[in-house]
């Protein structure tokens, strides 16, 4: 199976998650290929690699999401393998076949696979003919808002509308009553055309305040699935994950073991390699329904790594290479948080906040590990997805691995831009949070009542302040030197300067 | 030297208040807000950050940067960043320092337009880092303008009670 | 047992160990005092705590090693618990006995359990009564060179001096023959007066090409003592370890069994509380001989920790305020590999070297855990112990672990002092490293041998230096500024201008 | 602006080798040695450490360093710090810039006595950062002195021909 050049792996993505596979690849002692666009050229994903490839500009659909650019920077680099991350083009049946028909090892499942998981209406009836248990809904895009309600009559309201071609919350829209479903048909299928390129749209029987828990299964190509245990992904904003866990803090054994054998199910359906994550939505009776199966490495894939012991990313690649799976019975030990770590302004409504990082101070020492995409001086650009990485923490149980994660916190500083650091402080405070008692709605509903406020200074940070005013020689001198020296504007003469 | 005492004007919620902080070179600094009295130390860590400690020996560690996005700063410790509203704090205080032309001295120019009210460099003097050179009186509030590194005083540009403009030479001072 | 005041701890000690601690108490939600010299006053430790108080001027003597700064501080804060870290006053008796005296609860052993392993002689002794085996040696301290001569007629050479009130290599000679033993107590016994104000000396057999293999105990106050697996710490140069690893490579469960139940013996031979390490030689039949009794958290604990998934610190803490022990049957998972990073240049004997850090790069990413004492920026000083920190790795097995080393190595950058990174990155070339096959001596072996030379650039390096060299503007104006911005002498003067 | 060929001494156990850096603003470095030619894009990273990109699509990245124990400089990259002995490289190329006086622009002094080959700045000009302003002979190489930032060119106070000492003003350069 594989190839006989030497194993070359390029990833078609950026930031956090192109580092943590380049890393995967240096722990297997597989050279490695970046590619980047003209506002990553001094990103931080590109000086690690061993080749470096530009795309093209900065606008992801003539880079990152560019098929073509990216064959092309494979084929300059003789890259023998592609890993696509998560998100641009990671659930993209197209750009798999592109790059298997390209000579490629595609590291990650079949795009057969990805095609039958990646439309919400083929993957619930394969759901429903595996025998795993869905939500109530159309198994077929919605022609017109009468179709939905006459679904509505049937399985009662609330409904949901989702888009077919898409995921993570967009092109989603709640219908409350018959009289709402053309309005909300409308904006859905809209959004689902500008998120997706595909408006079609489908109707299903909305659970109230669910939990969303997934279970890790990993597939190999000699036939072997395995399921890596769950994550407590409930904690969402916009129906956007900000903290997930592993394991959830509500499920015991029994459920666990029944979970898996539905997601080993589901992915036995669509005979899935390599890694990916089924989704189900678990109602507080812990009845639970198939929600949708991400083929690819998800975001929160470290949090079960720190559990579980295993390291999914190489064990895509070793899968890639036709090796079975790595690991036998595995045994779960502690508990793992991770915070992702967005340049969002809370106190703006989470606005995006691109710009210079003018200092970065991370977190160490026991329990805490860091995948960051960017450096102190990296420039956030305004052109993709505002996450900077994740902040994982682990210990013997939830209560210490949250307190490893305030502590963790206090230690961490990112100035230059505005982050979601200051909303990971604050749900600490918050006693449901501590206790683990939230479902999807739970942040928003919070959010919603003012659960974010701009704290006022006290004392302490007044006479900080006061100290700082009074010796402006020190504290703003080298801020300013700092400032002056990771302005853009400077490095840009730096650059022009080197071209 | 004598001990320099600053106004600060501090904006909170509740209106505003007065925070004088007198320093000696030598000693601790003292802050004084609405009738108490804090001494602290300070310590400049290699990263930008300051450390203060009180004399209780308690420990206050922070990062304090001017605000981009408004007045007063913006103060980064343990428990994340807060605006601090310090009127006419930073603004003032900031005399530009310009790398003497070997790079080793450096020229001291006013930033602000302002009065000079003291004058305690002389020509000739040997300076540590940081000695105050002069007292530059700009918008109602006493600016000390500093030495940022040691070395001697070449040219005295300004006289007491002589007005000066933004950017003319103060002082400069030779490795 | 817990005293009325709130929990506070004070840390008699600098650099890594005392954030370490700090960052068990922020877990615990104990409030954490440092202690600082005036070579310290802008060091992370200081800067990390609630509160801090100067010790005194730079040398230890007058600073980390006085008693009564140390009980002032701790007064002046009203510290109630008070934890030594390692070296310094860690195994000081006296020092336990002032502080349990002063009313403060001391974060380790009883004194008199310090006071019994102090000895070498009269822990040996211990050991013989409790069963534990030990190597052949006097049992009390020698009072001439013919009583060594005596002692090596009967046990037979070489023999190996040590000092009766030390450990960690300090105080040792080799005594091949009869002819030596003169000139060998001579220069023993004034080394221990040095190091440990005590010049008594005792001689033992000395077992060749040993392994030096340690088991984890912890006791709590409720008589409850445990053996958390093993440590590998073979890997030494002049008796100094450089790199641990847990478990080791050449320890399987029986022969862990047999080392753990003559640790617990040894421990519970002085009722041992807190968390101690049992060394043992082990020699290459598996047969393994005492060695001394560490009462104190030792540099390596993490890798233990990584591999039992324990907190080391946190148990002590625990345990000094009188709870027990707060896991029940551990199970090891994994590898685990640390290595200490020291501000010496192997290039030059593995002289110190002191200065300013210019720039620190730290890894991250899977598998990936810094203890570190530094920062950027940060002045080295001359005074005390050049540890920076500790570099931990962790993996499933122990070619992962090694793997996931080089790639974290790889990522690791210390600009301005010379450090001991470059002997590690030599070590994962040795093929008998790899494998896991050393002894106590085989390092200093294969140093005299030529191990590591200095390495000669390869073209990409030299192209890197012509690229540099073609834009000086850009690289070296950085670096000139940031070495006048973290000059001592710049910072002197802001310094200056603040007090 | 053409193209600028600096001559480098490498130092190598197997004796002394020539390095020829060709740059230009606008294009690649090519970098030649023992007649191969490498043509090299660079850019300078946030923490001042270089990215360079080889035709080949290869990577390179490292700290380049003056060596403060010798000659030469340090190079640290993914390997580790290893010295590279290239004579008279940075010695000569640096010329001090001073940041002029209100901050803005900079003047430009020569850092070693030698003899000004080419003018290019004409007072008035508007540059770019890391514009070439003039061309320094010393100790037998010739050497490029840049603008570090944008601006105008205020005084040219050197010409073709002319000596100069250490501390000479060479160019200043407002904002």
């Amino acid at each position: 199976m594989t190839s006989a050049r030497p194993p070359r792996l390029l990833v078609a993505n950026r930031g956090e998650i192109a580092l943590r596979i380049f890393r995967a690849c240096r722990d297997l002692g597989i050279e490695t290929v970046a590619v980047f666009s003209d506002a990553d050229r001094s990103a931080p994903h590109v000086a690690a690699a061993d080749y470096a490839v530009r795309l093209g500009p900065a606008p992801a659909s003539e880079s990152y999401l560019s098929v073509l650019a990216l064959l092309a920077a494979a084929k300059k680099t003789s890259a023998t393998l592609i890993h696509p991350g998560y998100g641009f083009l990671a659930e993209n049946a197209g750009f798999a076949r592109a790059c298997v028909d390209a000579g490629l090892i595609f590291v990650g499942p079949t795009p057969e696979a990805i095609d039958a998981m990646g439309s919400k209406t083929v993957s619930r009836e394969r759901m429903r003919e595996a025998g795993v248990p869905i939500v109530p809904g159309m198994t077929t895009p919605a022609k017109d808002a009468s179709e939905i309600a006459g679904f509505g009559k049937r399985a009662g309201y609330p409904l949901l509308l989702k888009a077919s071609a898409g995921g993570g919350g967009k092109g989603m829209r709640r219908v409350e009553n018959e009289s709402e479903t053309a309005a909300a048909l409308a904006r859905a299928s809209s959004e689902a055309k500008l998120y997706f390129g595909d408006g079609a749209v489908y109707a299903e029987k909305l659970i109230d305040r669910p939990r969303h828990v997934e279970v890790q299964v990993v597939g190999d190509r000699h036939g072997r699935i395995v399921a890596v245990g769950e994550r407590e992904c409930s904690v969402q904003r916009r129906h956007q994950k900000v903290i997930e866990e592993c394991p959830s803090p509500v499920v015991g054994p029994a459920l666990r073991a029944r979970l898996s054998e539905a997601a080993v199910a589901a992915a036995r359906a669509v005979e899935y390699t390599s890694c990916g994550t089924v989704e189900f939505l678990l109602a507080s009776d812990e009845s639970f329904y198939f929600l949708e199966m991400n083929t690819r490495l998800q975001v929160e894939h470290p949090v079960t790594e720190e559990v579980w012991g295993v390291d999914l990313a190489a064990e895509m690649i070793r899968i890639a290479l036709g090796e079975p799976l790595s690991f036998g019975e595995l045994e779960p030990r502690g508990h793992a948080i991770e915070c992702r770590i967005y340049a969002e302004d809370p106190r703006r409504g989470f606005a995006p906040s691109p710009g210079t990082i003018t200092s970065l101070r991370l977190p160490s020492g026991p329990g805490v590990r860091n995948d960051v995409g960017v450096e102190s001086g990296s420039v956030v650009p305004i052109d993709y997805d505002p996450m900077l990485g994740k902040l994982i923490v682990h210990g013997p149980d939830r209560p210490t691995a949250l307190a490893r994660l305030k502590r963790a916190l206090s230690e961490y500083e990112i100035s230059g831009v505005e982050t979601t650091l200051p909303l990971f402080r604050r749900l600490l405070e918050i006693p449901e949070f501590a206790a683990g008692d939230f479902d999807v709605q739970w942040l928003d509903r919070r959010l919603a009542e003012g659960l974010f406020q701009e704290r006022l200074p006290d004392d302490q940070e007044i006479l900080l302040a006061a100290a700082g005013a009074a010796s402006p020689r020190a504290a703003s001198r080298t801020e300013a030197r700092r400032a002056e020296d990771a302005s853009p504007w400077r490095r840009e003469s730096r650059r022009e300067l080197l071209r | 030297m004598s001990a320099r005492r600053i106004r600060l004007r501090l904006d909170t919620r509740r209106g505003t208040e007065d925070v004088l902080v007198t320093s000696s070179p030598a000693g601790p600094l003292t802050v004084e807000r609405s009738g108490k009295r804090v001494s602290v130390t300070v310590a400049a860590l290699p990263d930008g950050r300051l450390s203060l400690l009180l004399e209780d020996g308690r420990q206050l560690c922070g990062r304090i940067a001017k605000d981009p996005a408004g007045r007063g700063v913006l103060v980064t410790t343990r428990a994340g960043a807060v605006r601090v509203a310090i009127e006419d704090a930073l603004a003032h205080r900031l005399a530009a320092v310009a790398d003497a032309d070997d790079g080793t001295g450096e020229e001291v120019h006013a930033l602000m337009p302002g009065r000079v009210l003291e004058v305690l460099a002389r020509e000739g003097d040997e300076v540590i880092g940081g000695a105050v050179l002069l007292i530059l009186e700009a918008m109602k509030m006493q600016n000390e303008i500093r030495a940022t590194r040691a070395g001697r005083i070449g040219r005295v540009a300004v006289e007491p009670g002589q007005a000066v403009e933004r950017g003319v030479l103060l002082v400069s001072i030779t490795a």
